[in-house]
């Protein structure tokens, strides 16, 4: 029973799927003998060889694409996308393939692919390194999107992914790759796709977010539990299919809510939430809704980069401000 | 490429493409046939299908005239393709198409109710009965390439005898997933075959505007895999060269790009006029090379061929036809709800209140927005 | 001072445009010749020269991509993709490269390129043919979404995006091309960007629209005013950047809004509406916001078309809902 | 592709790619110099340059080692391909290049200073002064050769003697955006002049694994336009060939492709660990070809290069990469309210608010997320 960063549990669910389903493969830019350049895929060649883990060539759009083929042929192709700013060349081939073999043939093929991409600001990278696609793949039908925060749900959420019949977005949050560890067992059991997970308890105000920035909001509550605050903090974890059911019902309970997404934040998925408080929990909002999101602007690079992504002095004032309105 | 003559100036690498035909406009052979070919009786079933598949192509625009069909992209012209492809493909072969390759898709087993059902707007016609393992009919362009090579890369992990088939247009070669996906294939030696139906047109696009390379086939260099130019109103010539190209990829030894020299002989699709853009002469002069009146003549001068036997076909294919698309317009039209439940392996409960909406109102007013 | 076609306006402001600048150049699948698959730019190729109207080979991320680095050396080019489900492949460049060019050159090189492309369903077309991107793009930073429902706003807000110096997706409802005639004058005259158009105003409630659904609102504003129902009506016209101030005052004075978009639901721009609402207009609100929208589901063939696209029904029961909210 | 040997099989097309090199591995001359070498001499400006980028090389990574620099990727090795290609092009010429080619961003005029602002995570190192219609580094990988399309068809549209110069790797070839790119250029007959420096690597995939063509030079007969391979670590070689194809560009012969044939000596950027995927005794054989030692025999032996004048010019290299490392290190950072004001012409009003409340917060607390 390992303490493991979320890029190692990543590594252990790909290791694990792999071992139990030999229908699963990698691929990917540098997947192979480099182990990929965060290590998510590390060792995975020596273990299960280069007609399971293959290196392809330099083509976003050809590992989206090829992997439909996979998946259509029934394997279970976990696709990687070096940096999710690279991500967008899938696109085409994830709305107008992935998300509706099943629909368009009435389920005679299907696409149970995973396509996986390390996500957001942070690491202080080139440019197209720190992107958010997150809003994007959420608004495509037919497909689902998955965002954990922790090394143990890196590890169940990816497992179900890997294991659900249809095709999943995979985002992995960059900054949280080795920013901490927990102890996650391989025990091979998938958590939930679908649903929420309230990380902690409260009463005030209901903090919900995903990604990275559920690791800001967290220490947040913790410093406003010491000032008697009560938080409730909820890692959305799927984006899309999104459990918009838990979010509701815990704000019925704190009739305030901040959300937190490191994303800008014209059409994103803290606007999806938002918009369902504002027709589903209207009735039960004592205060505006707050959204604390990136600006409407391009990430910038290394230098600016501290002062683009939210951090916990906006989220600390979201929530005062959510709290001492009347 | 440079005027000077230097001795360092050496060479890297030398290419041929080659060109592959048998029977000329006039349906002789101008050459001994293949073995496939040797007795003409053989070539009877490439003539019936591709008569039959004219009938379909005809009766089709009529529906769609008539306001009984979806907008259709006619096979005029492309017959001795999709005879010469669909019967070299085993069964167990993957199929994937562009909307123009309805004839081999008949040849695999597709009825042409589900082919109509397609084209009249209704998803099922792509659940079709026959190869359950070929892809539906793709519509954004070179897309399907990129498919054809993961599904050859599963049939080599599997070490299958099975070979994928992906079928595209001239314009197609333009689009980067093309040229992506030989290039992997070639990468991979997977058991793919890329067909390229060089109709001369990409709506009103001419041939000559996609590209300056003096043939299709030579972009298999680029890829570093095996590429062939075929007279492709030679149902002949194309047939001897999917045999070939399906052999070798079969055999392990991997893909091959052929480029089908044809002509589109109709309009692109029935929303097109293509009088808009291409002189009336240059169909007319097209019409010389087609592909049936071909091999009409040449099965009729091996003595194989005859009116009454042409008549008796025409016959046949005409009741056929017609029952086809009797039964296509007899297909009560989906249920609404399969747009909920086969987005998704299971329905997500989520969608829940979505889809009651999407059914009460479906029931209760239908249709009330304009256009 | 003809009537014409929204299609028709287009195609007026494309020649006035051209006929105004030499560096603007019309460039796509089909432009030429065939003046374009729904002839928005007929006579164009006649007018301006091959060299000013030219025939892409078949590829929509060269289609954008070129379009770039045109305008990176001072063209205008006004790029046409055939149908908007194939402009997928080009965000990939419209992100990457378009939006920022100005950003991470701090202005050096801009990027006053526009791409126009038909967008949305109800013309029982082919596959692929009816897609609404409208939020994917909307969420891109650095860029401009523009969005016009008649031939009027079509002509002028069309002149007003070739102009602008910054890239801008131009959105037209193929299924008002040809719906209905308006007089449009000649005139040169762009309209503004960023602001969005109150077409009808009304003291009930206020009813947010852009694109084809603005056709379907005004008929059922139309049919409440006979029924004594006041319906404010507002025409977003650019979706990015949103005029937001507008729908605010409105809902300000109305306390109720019904957001009607053909998109799927989930991240769409209905939903940032929503959540702005949720926010800064919460106070304001006398009942939830409503969204009627295109399910979150793949747009279908044409048979069942019209069960998938929201009609008048939807727009008068959300409507009545939100009314008899006490 | 056949093994039967029909007299139907016709040739369609034969295509060869030329191999170009003049020093070999020693810096002897293996066949007489063109004419710009023609004079030892003028091969001097050649070597200081490289010399130079080799120097300022390894200030970049040791800025980078020390935390003073971003992720910044070597370009150790490749500098007779900056070198022959920086000297080719004209000021009024554009440059699109990928992240390696700062040694010709350099011969064109973007300050050491400003290169290194870029890494260091700066846009205004891209607000460069010098070649002002320069494109800024692209990351995206061969996204920048569909620019190169734009700007050689605005350029061939106002009918001016410039040609864009578009830069990639050998990675870079497998992807869609290169061959749409070339393919059009050739059709349109663009003054673009397509330079892959293929260094052997893509990360850690090698060269074979990314594409079976045995050249890479040979895609551009996909294309219809003409190739050229040539060793890479011979300056002599790039410039010959890039003279060549520019001169071609300009005078309306359209576009060339051009391989250049190198390695990679370094890891990939300061962010890879080569040792981890290709053997040593690989690297160490590459050093062998490199192309400094190279060109300096070669001018050693022609008597225009001595020790004295080594130590001098490394002297004077030292001092200008410390004085822009100098200065790069005290420029203070970009102004946060740029980020919203270089996003659009003018800054929308609509996001006055945001701005406003970055700007705050940048004041109020800096950073204080984790990572
Ligand atoms: C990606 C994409 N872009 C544009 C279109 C619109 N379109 C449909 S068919 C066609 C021309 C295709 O030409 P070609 O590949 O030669 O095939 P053909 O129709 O001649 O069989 C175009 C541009 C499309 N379907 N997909
Ligand atoms: C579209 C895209 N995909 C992936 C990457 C990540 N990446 C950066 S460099 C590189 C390898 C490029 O290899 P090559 O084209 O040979 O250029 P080299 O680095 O060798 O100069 C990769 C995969 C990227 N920058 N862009
Ligand atoms: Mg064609
Ligand atoms: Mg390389």
């Amino acid at each position: 029973m390992a303490q493991i960063t979320l890029v190692e549990a990543v590594n252990l669910a790909l290791a694990r799927a792999m071992a139990d389903d030999p229908e699963v493969i990698v691929l990917g830019e540098d997947v192979g003998r480099d182990g990929g350049v965060f290590r998510a895929t590390l060792g995975l060649l020596e273990k299960f060889g280069p007609a399971r883990v293959l290196d392809t060539p330099l083509a976003e759009n050809l590992i989206a694409g090829m992997s439909i083929g996979m998946a259509a042929e029934g394997l279970k192709p976990v696709c990687e996308i070096q940096f999710s700013g690279f991500s967008y060349a899938t696109i085409d081939q994830i709305i107008n393939h992935a998300s509706r073999m099943r629909h368009r043939t009435r389920g005679r093929l299907t696409c149970p692919m995973v396509l996986r991409t390390p996500c957001g600001a942070g690491i202080h990278p080139p440019e197209h390194h720190s992107e958010s696609p997150d809003a994007m793949f959420a608004h495509i039908p037919g497909i689902r999107v998955v965002y954990p925060s922790s090394p143990r749900r890196a590890y169940g959420l990816l497992l179900a992914a890997i294991r659900d019949p249809d095709p999943v977005v995979f985002l992995e949050p960059t900054r949280l790759y080795r920013l901490f560890k927990e102890e996650v067992i391989d025990d091979g059991v998938a958590l939930p796709l679908d649903s929420c997970f309230t990380l902690r308890e409260g009463t005030d105000v209901t903090l919900v977010t995903w990604g990275a920035m559920v690791y800001e909001t967290l220490q947040v509550a913790d410093e406003l539990s010491a000032q008697g605050v009560s938080c409730e903090v909820i890692d959305v974890a799927t984006l899309k299919i999104m459990d918009m059911d838990t979010i509701l019902a815990s704000v019925a309970r704190t009739g305030r809510c901040v959300i937190i997404t490191e994303a800008p934040r014209h059409c994103s998925v803290a606007s999806e939430i938002a918009a369902s408080l504002a027709d589903e929990g209207l009735l039960t909002l004592l205060a505006p809704v707050a959204r604390v999101t990136a600006p409407d602007i391009i990430v910038p690079l290394p230098r600016l980069e501290q002062n683009y992504l939210p951090g916990r002095a906006q989220i600390h004032a979201a929530i005062r401000k959510t709290l001492e309105f009347a | 490429m440079t005027k000077r003559n230097f001795p360092t100036v050496t060479t890297a690498a030398t290419f041929q493409i080659e060109y592959l035909r048998y029977l000329d406009d006039r349906g002789r052979a101008v050459t001994p046939l293949p073995e496939f070919a040797a007795d003409p009786a053989a070539l009877l079933r490439f003539y019936e299908a591709m008569v039959l598949m004219r009938s379909y192509d005809a009766k089709a625009i009529a529906l769609q005239r008539t306001g009984q069909l979806g907008t259709y992209a006619s096979m005029l012209g492309k017959e001795a393709v999709d005879a010469g492809v669909g019967f070299a493909m085993q069964k167990d072969d993957v199929f994937l198409c562009t909307y123009r390759d309805n004839g081999i898709q008949m040849l695999r087993g597709v009825t042409m109710r589900e082919l109509l059902l397609y084209w009249g707007g209704d998803e099922r016609g792509s659940d079709f009965a026959g190869p359950r393992r070929d892809f539906p009919v793709c519509i954004t362009i070179a897309s399907q390439c990129l498919h054809a090579v993961g599904v050859a890369y599963a049939i080599k992990l599997r070490k299958q005898p099975r070979v994928a088939v992906c079928m595209i247009g001239d314009g197609a070669t333009s689009k980067g997933d093309f040229y992506e996906s030989i290039n992997a294939a070639a990468a991979w030696k997977l058991p793919v075959v890329f067909f390229i139906t060089n109709n001369q047109w990409a709506i009103s696009v001419p041939r000559s505007t996609q590209s300056a390379a003096a043939t299709l086939a030579q972009k298999s260099i680029a890829a570093g895999m095996p590429g062939v130019q075929v007279d492709g109103n030679d149902v002949v010539a194309v047939h001897q060269a999917v045999q070939d190209a399906l052999a070798r990829a079969r055999c392990g030894d991997g893909p091959t790009l052929i480029e089908a020299v044809t002509y589109r002989l109709a309009d692109h699709t029935t929303a097109d006029d293509a009088s808009r853009y291409r002189p009336p002469e240059e169909v007319a002069a097209a019409w010389k090379h087609e592909p049936i009146l071909r091999l009409r003549n040449y099965l009729s001068e091996a003595g194989v061929w005859n009116k009454s036997r042409e008549e008796a076909l025409l016959r046949r294919c005409n009741t056929e036809v017609q029952a086809a698309a009797q039964a296509y317009l007899d297909t009560p039209p989906p249920p609404p709800e399969q747009m909920f439940d086969q987005l998704y392996a299971v329905a997500p409960a989520a969608y829940a209140a979505q889809r009651a909406a999407l059914l009460e109102n479906a029931q209760a007013h239908g249709s009330d927005h304009a256009g």
